[in-house]
């Protein structure tokens, strides 16, 4: 690990200058109302989608065993960290590319330093945002891809090969395979529509998730003689916060997507937004409480999640009654999903597969389906664009984690995992609480 | 002089304390346990899978005594733990061997 | 319960298209400066009320036992998905009925899909909204209004029971009360004032945690031979974090009230907002330094609350001056009230009657005591408006609650409550937490 | 305590009207776009800063004993309290003088109750934000100047003893050197440079931590025997919640400092301080991996926020080159800081002095090194401030503790210390938590 | 009658349990305790210092049972919570006085 | 072989734990416990309530011995637990009967 963090170390350093290119100080303050008003929304947007990653490590952590929640905390700091560095070097650089062939293009290493005077920042780059704006929306965007892949994979994972693995997946498989689409790339001229990215963040991460819960394994104790043993997470109020924090984070990243500050067609998506979540949440309880006879909080999480996750592909092109629908199958969808991927005996301890990816590909086709496109001719479209990026991801992560798997390995050890990881990978213990004074009405 | 343990009920634990007390017990020391006997835990739903939790919470709560004591102090904690459902607990008696008070260094029953 | 769910579902599938309207696809953008500003500062308050809920949840949960968190949080998580729903269903239109008789006007189920040709997403509809940000903020303050309720009835209150009382209390009691202020009703013509819903939204759901307070009895073993006995809160953090994010909050409940993103009058009123806050910690800790010897950090935390209540009902009519008295004083009475509450043998774990009925009261009354609008006049009115809600509120919490205990009762069996919800009613439970490392210098 | 308290709070009410000055109701709406736009740019900077208590509330709490929890929750809310009256009573008008003599200034106790016609609330005032606003972000500035020594002197300081200090340090000496540089005094004549306070907040507040640390002594148990025996944090969830909402935060801090929502600048801003912020991590990462062997989660935390801590004197002159290099030292560095802190028998439980201070100097003299301010001229006159501050802060922090040390007592009674501080001085513990199914893999 | 108490890993819990069932044993106590044996504890570091934690997390089961069920009670235990490696843990075993149904009152070895 | 379980302040602990494994005790259990004797707990206010809290945090040492360290270990114990005021704990010496090591099934004094 040390070697290959060395390497990148160096690596970035001999790029200096070249990586981060040339600075020529701040620059002049430019004056286009509109550009000023759409860029403190794009701004906010940016903060919301960064305030994710505290979402997804509260949820995560939660989700899981205390004594790997260090492991958890530690690798949700690092994806952010990341995720940015790697695309101001070469990431924005690889989704962007201007014009290319539509499948593989790059526009090079490392950032300009952009200028007024060059056209980056004022309205001759966009009439929404600044290149800066821009890029941090981008970037933050790009660190959430990693973030699905690491609840899947929790608490069996290897902490170095887990930073490798999101190095790359982050940096080179979710920029080029997003170039097709927002990038402008052959799924975007064919017509595929995924506004905020149901397929492009959400399924991309999810396609990680699964190859990465099925290479590790269950881990040890889940699934003993047959049967499905349930590994309660340690922490619901944890779960909870992270999802609230997911929920508020999704108002900039689908309001962020639309991309400007357009009063109409911004507070649309937001309304959308939360009609689904609100619908999801709804739909995860019905479904659990049917099939459960009780409601099952952690499962009315995910429903949140999921109506979230599904609305996101066409959060700008539903009406409400859309949006109902959309987040309250979803909410239904993953309640069934996360009882049967564990039926199949794949382990997905916080449930990212079943809410990324299965509602992911459920947003996906829901534009062909409801809303302003709906219609045949955008279901198979979508459905083309489903299965490209599915095919692409799959491969590309099945890839990483082989090479992954022969140099350095995945899994820790068995008594690495019994012990957990936050001793064995860390050396460090997540809570030190002392016994203390009993919640159940006694006088201790 | 003997240690009785008594398993019990996390709400009586106040009253067998006070309980004790009246009956001139000092100290005591409680410990938080799980525990099962013909109670037998209930099931939880967790992710749509059912498990048991077989281990349900309760109090253990130690007491040294002199020898003497022990037939009031059992029937004590008895009759105020006690609430007739399954689960309320049982009470285990030892022998206690010798007793240290740590801050003067006595030994004996004085010391309870 | 899951018949009631079934045809709360049904219905909402029935009123489909019906409910939630026409839809005719993305609309154009639209170009106004002025709305694109004001309608970017509305989303932002729209956010922040929203995390208002994530702020109850954990104050709630902190200030109650573990054995009852992950009750207390699905009531949390359910209550914003409800409360968009009725909203969005016909609150927003019962609230907010256009010209009515200024007691009781609806203007039909569904949301209409607005167009900006029909004049409902440009400078026509609003100089400071959109008609989408419009519903998205008015539906998170009124579910605010029944997580008020969730915290008095913690930890006795039948789940499902509960989640029936909210819908009806969210979706039909809040915004009918709501219209004679706010919809332009005849507590408007009267001259009653109450900027951001001391009243309306603090006091409506202060009324009904009283009713519901006192219609459950306290939880076992709170009075005991004549003896209050105190079930501290499990986790003051989590009550902490609570109460910093419902002040975050109150920066958009207040701020965003005063519906446009005018400098000076936003302003001022995050200014009279925050002066109220930090007095109302002042006045709190004075009072339970004084009367408890020590300073009691719940009593504090509370004491921010009832300062941020106190001011809501004229935070844009007071200077700086008045709304440090306006704090102070409600953290002082908020520390009295809880213990009068107390004395009373109403039990209310997280202390929501004084903060949001009691503050509310006071600051409702304020407005005529202090500040631009300050006179006897105003004060009378005031008093009016008070009794008028007190009134409504708690024949419709009596009404709801008395239907309620008769068809599907109101309170858990006694031996839920001392196995806890979490159990009973989830089958779920809220922390796994290994015993650890004490914290008390040993080396364990 | 008491006695301090009363007289306090007969202060203020004394200067009643004086203090918070003339009230002549609400102003009517102004309307100038862009100060409109520029200002909700400045409040939703304010929220974020804000926020960062709540940051540095689960920080210190989550990096100390669980039985000195409440104390910190205590602190933590207080601060904020404390800070914003006492910068509205005088601190504001001693920060920002007007015309002086560079060294000290005072415009008087109480703010004006500001009017549109008195050119306060529109664009005579600033193009930027309004009087209200200024006043609301510095405010909430300042109060992070006293909640950087609350870290350092956790676990051991007498309740009362504190709150006195932080009221003298926020309300008086912060704004005084406060002055020196944002006030237009001699070092902002000098040409001295600190964009957003790695100086002026961060070391200001950082050497305040030095002083309290040495003069209170270790916690007991820390350095036994001639050995360092570390104490660990009770809860990294907590420490790491924390660092993210300082990082959400920052934003702000560094965002709102433009002053302005000018969109090149504001987002160049964002940028750099992000990249150094994911530098940090880096750096962190590889410097506690490299040294101990493990990857230590608290390190990594504190290495975000050196970054953080690091860019804020020059976000606004670097590149992203630049600001990368900025960050990754200040990653490293703080680790060896912590370490040689440590060493040198400075108890500092949550790496305060090495965030703030060596990274707040290390980012100011960075001004000099780095960017478009690069030259020995600039770094000459950085030096000077670092130095001017540096004596300044010590000599105030050393009289004021000294006076506190002689009337009221520094430290908690040995007794105390052991028992905690919760039970101590609130009479109240934090948790509540009945011992719960373990999640060693066991059934119980 | 005797108490014989079992310091085992976490995870054999279990096992042990289902053994124990098997044998007729109806009832049992669980507590979460620390400790070390042959077993040292490991490195942590905190902040740059390495230290030794020494007490390792375990499960310390009690079970009362009839003295003419205690060899085959060891042996169960034994078998089922051994891994081979150090750190399997210990079993004690006490003499127990007496036991009492606290739900009946009923005393002696009918009550385990 | 007896068994010494001693009732100590918790930072007293490493002391303790020192002292004894220089007598050569090769093996302990640590347990957290609430407990109270002489010490008589303290008040604690919430909400305004005053309400007493009995019961204060303790750690329970349990350390099986050849009964020929007896002397030594409870000597040992007495005097570094020791702090002179009330709340320093309590030691009960329980017979032992017998003891197994899990791993390799050995029984008898040689385990311990
Ligand atoms: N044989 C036993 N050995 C150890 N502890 C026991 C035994 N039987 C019961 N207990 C403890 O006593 C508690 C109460 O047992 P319970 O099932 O309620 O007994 P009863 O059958 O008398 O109602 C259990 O939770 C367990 O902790
Ligand atoms: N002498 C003893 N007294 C009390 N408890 C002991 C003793 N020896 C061991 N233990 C307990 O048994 C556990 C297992 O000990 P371990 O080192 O694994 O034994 P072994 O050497 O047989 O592998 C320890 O963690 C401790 O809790
Ligand atoms: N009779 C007893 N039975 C069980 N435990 C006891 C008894 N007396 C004291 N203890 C335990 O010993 C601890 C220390 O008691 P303490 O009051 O400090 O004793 P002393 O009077 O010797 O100072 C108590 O907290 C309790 O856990």
């Amino acid at each position: 690990m040390k070697r290959i963090l060395g390497l990148l170390i160096v690596a970035i350093m001999m790029s200096g200058s070249g990586a981060f290119a040339a600075e020529t100080g701040p620059v002049a303050p430019t004056a286009s109302l509109g550009l000023t008003a759409s860029n403190i929304w794009m701004m906010v947007a940016t903060f919301l989608v960064f305030i994710m990653h505290l979402g997804f490590a509260s949820l995560e952590a939660g989700l899981t065993r205390s004594k790997n929640t260090v492991n958890i905390l530690f690798k949700n700091t690092l994806i952010p960290a990341i995720g940015l560095l790697t695309y101001a070097w070469f990431g924005f650089n690889l989704m962007y590319p201007g014009t290319f062939n539509g499948y593989f293009g790059f526009a090079g290493f490392g950032l300009p330093f952009p200028t007024v005077e060059g056209g980056f920042l004022d309205l001759s780059y966009n009439e929404g945002y600044t290149y800066w704006t821009d890029f941090l929306f981008q970037g933050m965007f790009a660190a959430t891809a990693a973030t699905i892949v690491s609840g899947a994979v929790a608490e069996r994972i290897k902490l170095s090969s887990f930073l490798v693995f999101s190095t790359i997946f982050v940096g080179l498989v979710y920029p080029v395979v997003g170039s097709w689409k927002w990038g402008g790339g052959w799924l975007d001229s064919m017509g595929f529509y995924d506004f905020a990215g149901s397929t492009l963040v959400h399924s991309v991460g999810g396609w990680g998730a699964l190859i990465g819960a099925i290479m590790l394994g269950a881990r040890k104790g889940k699934y003993v003689d047959g049967k499905i043993k349930p590994i309660p997470g340690h922490s619901l109020p944890l779960a909870t916060i992270g999802v609230f924090l997911l929920w508020l984070g999704w108002f900039g990243f689908n309001g962020g997507s639309v991309l400007s500050a357009d009063p109409a067609l911004v507070s649309l998506t937001l309304v959308t937004t939360c009609i689904a979540a609100a619908a999801g949440i709804i739909g995860a309880m019905a479904a659990t409480w049917t099939i459960s006879k009780k409601p099952d909080l952690s499962m009315v999480l995910n429903g949140c999640l999921a109506g979230l996750v599904g609305i996101t592909a066409g959060a700008d092109q539903m009406g409400l009654g859309s949006a109902f629908w959309i987040g309250l199958i979803a909410g239904g969808l993953v309640v069934v999903s996360v009882m049967a991927i564990d039926k199949l005996r794949v382990d997905d301890p916080v449930g990212a597969i079943s809410v990324h990816l299965v509602c992911g590909i459920w947003g996906t086709l829901a534009v062909g389906l409801f809303g302003a496109m709906a219609g045949v001719k955008q279901f198979t479209t979508q459905l083309i664009g489903v299965g490209a990026y599915g095919a692409a991801t799959v491969v590309a992560a099945l890839i990483i984690f082989s090479l992954v798997k022969m140099t350095m390995g995945l899994r820790v050890s068995e008594e690495e995992e019994f012990e957990g990881l936050d001793v064995g990978e860390h050396g460090l213990e997540a809570y030190h609480l002392a016994l203390s004074p009993a919640s159940k009405d006694s006088g201790i | 002089m003997k240690m009785v343990s008594a398993i019990i009920k996390h709400f009586k634990l106040d009253e067998v304390r006070d309980a004790l007390n009246k009956l001139g017990v000092q100290g005591m020391t409680a410990i938080e346990v799980k525990g099962f006997g013909r109670q037998k835990g209930h099931m939880e739903v967790y992710r749509g899978v059912e498990y048991e939790v077989k281990f349900l919470p309760k109090v253990k709560l130690e007491v040294a005594i002199p020898e003497e004591k022990l037939e009031e102090v059992l029937k004590a904690i008895q009759s105020t733990a006690k609430t007739g459902e399954i689960g309320d607990g049982k009470i285990f008696i030892y022998n206690l061997e010798d007793a240290v008070r740590i801050r003067t260094g006595e030994q004996g029953e004085g010391v309870l």
